[in-house]
């Protein structure tokens, strides 16, 4: 492999070690919202690797640029929904450890 | 106008509505089910090659809609789930003394989103175009989750979430590899190189993650247990469905020349441990819907068990047509279990097996309901269950397969095991306990469903000619396979 | 070289120098307030500088009026997010005395 | 010269990502979060794509960064730690070892495929046809359009799920209040707040219009809208809407439902999707501004959250 051609993949490779560290990031951190943000790191990195991949001469094809906006407002969408998720529950736990002390547990 | 369309548009055109009209949103389903089931007769209806591209742009760059044997079967499946779900849920969710909740007024919205976003994924051919309906049926679900218990319904949510990255992650790969997306081009391109076994590694992975395989199922059971019943009947029913007919389009039709028999035999292996944990587990659990959220770990199993089958058959259509009935009586079946499993839970005020003593005099339809739902579940004759279990075991006996076809009898007899007890429970005791009379569409809407899922069984014929529109060729031969008849 | 390419060079040469200089006194100061000081002011003259660099470079009109917009507005931000970060340490010394 | 600053931009990105996974202070980590978004965004400048940039910078970094600093304060507001807590060692090394593996074999793959702008000459071919000169938009608007209308569903969606999450007594109220409680903060944020939104307008019209023949379009408009909602609702310029305010309503569907309802209009005439010859631009813009409209106002309720019973602010 010569210098010129593993500088074209600088990017997807950073794609590549995006994805690992986000996911060790996911398993390893226990609180949701860190969970969210590793998740974040995830998406960040595979665009990467799909914008990265269609690099041509000058210019990055429009197809892959496009799915890429996609999955960012997807991304953001879930985002949110996660956020909101977690500030829910956490209120939900505040209500009820105000009425019984105990963490909330439905699991069966 | 074609109904490839319609049958997206028309429900994200009633989940527009229902945010609009806000109070009355729910009236929606009343002219919704009509309308979508008229859609789904004229899916099944069109010519055998009915597929049109969006907007007339042309592949690679385009969108395919297809009307194939798999979206032939699930999408009238689907939309009669979503339609005695819809009417069921009528009065749950619905202003109470003249206050509207959060819950009652967003579940409608959420519902039109569920079901223009699986319809959206039993039509398209393109895997991008799967990725954006994923989480159009995922976001759902998670809301729809979190109804009942917010802890569950966080923890379903970020594994979705991974799973749904794990998926986009290959769609990258293969996006970047072959310039499309496509799973009937990619049919034609795809080699056995790094880049696309990753791919489709990443993407089952997210996909078995997303559908509960075990042992990946863990997410499930709580999400699905603690639900409310509409809910749970969609999540049990419908959400699930929508990953395995993913992997089957991958499998069997974008990289049937890639994949290799062990992989098969793995995802086999997965389902047969997925049986057997699934009903071992649902006759340990005390209450009534953790156990019917175990049958559908078991159930599920039964789905993933035919993948090896299919592709050592030498003639698929078989095994192909009986793992798609199994995913459509299932879809029945099981909807129609949680929605009698609330009613009995709810005239009960309990959610243990052992509340429900004397209930069969007391609410015999709800039990009757329950019981046709078992009986297609456990794969009793005439059942759809039955027709789909008993061309797996007959697929299994002929490739001698010992194990699958053990497993394909032992996870029958621990179904009646399971599905037997709450049934003999209601059946029990001599004085009927008081409940309060239900309305009747409430009733009528899951012993209609059930009734449904055993009558599959007279329909075998038709079913299986339906799933050849998209049978995988014999592996043996290059004749196109013919259905079994 | 012509003479705008060794105006724009000395121009951002003049804008990192007053980055680093603002990164610096983030880094090296005592206390929020001054901390701030430093890494508004230093910055956002900083950017001017730079801002100033390429439109001298693109040499057309229109987009050095949206260049300047930006750097107008990015001094705007600067300003409000530094009062209201200087309000919030200040909160934090009385609430933490 | 570029590829040792392409060396430095991605060394730059890998650092502030670990430090905005694993830093202690979640505050500090959010800060690196935005950093790192930022970064990606200046890596997709230098890959030449300048859509994505806009997107990645106004809602990767920007959205997501306010949304993970104000779920931070509400989260401490009831007493939770965000605590960088550490898995078991065992679990630590076994992911760690695994997640190394996975990486490996990633690169590997991604090594092997050759870099290629393979379906630009397609879609240079397909432009055209459509009348605008932003390949982007072009795909997104019209060879894909099919993709961006369920995305719209999507973020509907996501809004709808949040609303689902509201406590029994709160719906169908506003959301918790943006606007900040100290008076003296209130009046700065409040005067920026209130100088920002016209000019939000203008910007995210702008965007939209240029996004047809030049790098912009709904979504980075739609962005532009959002932060302008937020900060004039933080300044305490506007006000948070209730759910059921049927203006409010209307401009959450209206982007999806145009685009529905041209989808159909194209399926009466021939195909779903379709923009009859000559009418593509016109349809296409009319799409993007109402998405505009409905992405800027879906954003910023997305951050602000579920209808709340409190009033209390930041």
């Amino acid at each position: 492999m010569t210098i010129s051609t593993s500088l074209g993949h600088l990017f997807p490779l950073t794609g590549a070690a995006l994805v690992g560290l986000g996911l060790f990031g996911f398993i390893s951190l226990r609180h949701p919202l860190r969970q969210l943000l590793a998740v974040n790191v995830i998406g960040a990195g595979i665009f990467l690797i799909l914008g990265g991949l269609g690099r041509g001469e000058g210019v990055t094809d429009p197809y892959p640029q496009a799915l890429v906006i996609t999955g960012i407002v997807v991304s953001v969408a879930l985002t949110a929904v996660g956020a909101a998720m977690i500030t829910r529950l956490a209120e939900e736990r505040r209500a009820a450890g105000t009425a019984s002390d105990q963490p909330k547990d439905q699991g069966p | 106008m074609s109904p490839l369309d319609l049958l997206v548009a028309a429900p994200l055109a009633f989940m527009v509505a229902s945010l609009v009209v806000g109070r009355g949103g729910r009236w929606l389903i009343l002219a919704a089910s009509p309308a979508m089931l008229a859609l789904s007769a004229w899916l099944v209806a069109l010519p055998p090659d009915a597929a049109h591209l969006v907007g007339d742009w042309e592949l690679p760059l385009g969108i395919l809609l297809r009307a194939d044997g798999v979206a032939r079967l699930l999408v009238p499946a689907t939309s009669l789930c979503f339609v005695a779900v819809g009417l069921y849920a009528w009065h749950e969710f619905s202003p109470k003394s003249g206050r509207e909740t959060a819950r009652a007024h967003t579940f409608w919205p959420l519902l039109y989103l569920m079901w223009g976003g699986s319809n959206a994924g039993y039509l398209t051919t393109d895997l991008f175009n799967l990725y954006v309906t994923i989480e159009m049926v995922s976001l759902a679900a998670v809301a729809m989750a979190a109804m009942g218990s917010l802890a569950a319904g966080l923890q379903y949510f970020l594994i979705a979430l991974v799973g749904s990255l794990a998926y986009l992650l290959g769609v990258a790969l293969l996006a970047a590899h072959y310039d499309t997306v496509d799973a009937t081009l990619l049919a034609i391109h795809a080699r056995p190189d790094l880049p696309t076994l990753l791919a489709i590694t990443v993407m089952t992975a997210g996909l078995l993650v997303k559908t509960a395989l075990f042992p990946l199922h863990g997410w499930l059971p709580p999400a699905h247990a603690a639900a409310p019943a509409p809910a749970s009947a969609l999540l049990s029913a419908v959400v699930v469905k929508l990953g395995f007919v993913i992997i089957l389009r991958l499998w069997f039709e974008a990289f049937a020349e890639v994949v290799r028999p062990a992989a098969m035999h793995l995802l086999g292996g997965m389902g047969a441990l997925a049986i057997l944990y699934g009903s071992i587990q649902a006759i340990r659990q005390e209450r009534l819907k953790s156990l019917v959220a175990y049958s559908t770990v078991a159930q599920l199993g039964y789905l993933f068990l035919a993948f090896p089958l299919i592709s050592n058959a030498p003639n698929p259509a078989e095994p192909w047509a009986a793992v798609l009935v199994h995913a459509v009586a299932h879809m029945l079946a099981k909807a129609a279990m949680f929605l009698a499993a609330g009613l009995m839970l709810k005239a009960v005020a309990g959610e243990r097996i052992s509340d429900l003593a004397g209930l069969a005099r007391a609410m015999p339809l709800s039990v009757t309901a329950f019981a046709l739902a078992a009986i297609s579940l456990t794969g009793l004759p005439p059942s759809g269950g039955f027709t789909a279990k008993f061309l797996l075991l007959h697929a299994a006996i002929e490739q001698g397969s010992v194990v699958y076809a053990a497993v394909l009898v032992i996870g029958g007899l621990l179904g009646a095991v399971y599905l037997f007890r709450p049934l003999s429970v209601a059946c029990s005791g001599s004085a009927a306990p008081v409940v309060k009379a239900e309305a009747p569409l409430r009733v009528a809407a899951p012993l209609a469903l059930a009734a449904l899922a055993v009558a599959l069984g007279f329909a075998g014929m038709m079913l299986i000619e339906l799933s050849s529109l998209s049978a995988p060729p014999a592996a043996a031969g290059p004749l196109p396979a013919e259905p079994g008849r | 070289m012509t003479w705008t390419d060794l105006a724009v060079r000395l121009l951002l040469f003049l804008g990192l120098f007053f980055y680093a200089a603002g990164t610096i006194g983030l880094l090296r100061f005592p206390d929020a307030a001054s901390r701030l000081h430093a890494l508004t002011k230093a910055d956002n003259v900083g950017l001017g500088f730079v801002a100033l660099a390429a439109a001298l470079q693109w040499g057309s009109v229109a987009v050095a009026a949206k260049i300047a917009a930006v750097w107008l507005f990015a001094i705007l931000a600067a300003g409000t997010s530094a009062q209201l970060m200087a309000r919030m340490a200040k909160q934090e010394d009385r609430d933490g005395s | 010269m570029t590829s040792a600053f392409e060396l430095i931009l991605c060394l730059m990105i890998l650092g502030t990502a670990c430090v905005a996974l694993f830093m202690r202070d979640f505050l500090a980590a959010v800060a690196f979060f935005v950093v790192f978004g930022n970064l990606m965004g200046l890596a997709w400048l230098t890959l030449g794509a300048v859509n994505v940039a806009l997107a990645e910078i106004a809602i990767g970094a920007g959205v997501t960064g306010v949304l993970l600093v104000l779920s931070r304060s509400r989260l401490l507001a009831l007493g939770e730690e965000i605590s960088c807590g550490p898995a078991k060692p065992w679990l630590r090394l076994g992911a760690a070892a695994a997640c190394s593996v996975f990486t490996a074999v990633l690169a590997a793959a991604v090594l092997s495929i050759a870099p290629d702008d393979g379906l630009a000459p397609v879609i240079d071919g397909l432009m055209p046809l459509i009348g605008v000169e932003n390949p982007v938009t072009g795909v997104l608007l019209a060879f894909r359009a099919y993709d961006t209308l369920l995305e719209s569903f999507v973020l509907l969606g996501a809004l709808v799920a949040i609303w689902s999450l509201a406590a029994p007594a709160a719906w169908p109220r506003a959301p918790a209040a943006l606007r900040m409680t100290d008076p003296a903060a209130l009046n700065v944020a409040g005067s920026f707040g209130r100088l920002l939104l016209p000019v939000a307008l203008v910007m995210a019209a702008y965007l939209v219009w240029v996004g047809s023949d030049d790098p912009g379009g709904a979504f980075q408009g739609g962005t532009v809208l959002a932060g302008g909602f937020l900060f004039a609702a933080m300044g305490g310029a506007i006000g948070l809407p209730r759910s059921d305010n049927s203006a409010l309503r209307w401009s959450l569907v209206a982007g999806p439902l145009v685009f529905l309802a041209i989808g159909l209009a194209g399926a009466a005439l021939g195909r779903f999707l379709a923009y009859p010859e000559g009418t593509a631009k016109a349809l296409i813009v009319t799409i993007e501004y109402s998405l505009a409209l409905s992405i800027g106002v879906t954003l910023a309720l997305l951050v602000a959250g579920p209808p709340a019973t409190t009033e209390t602010g930041l």
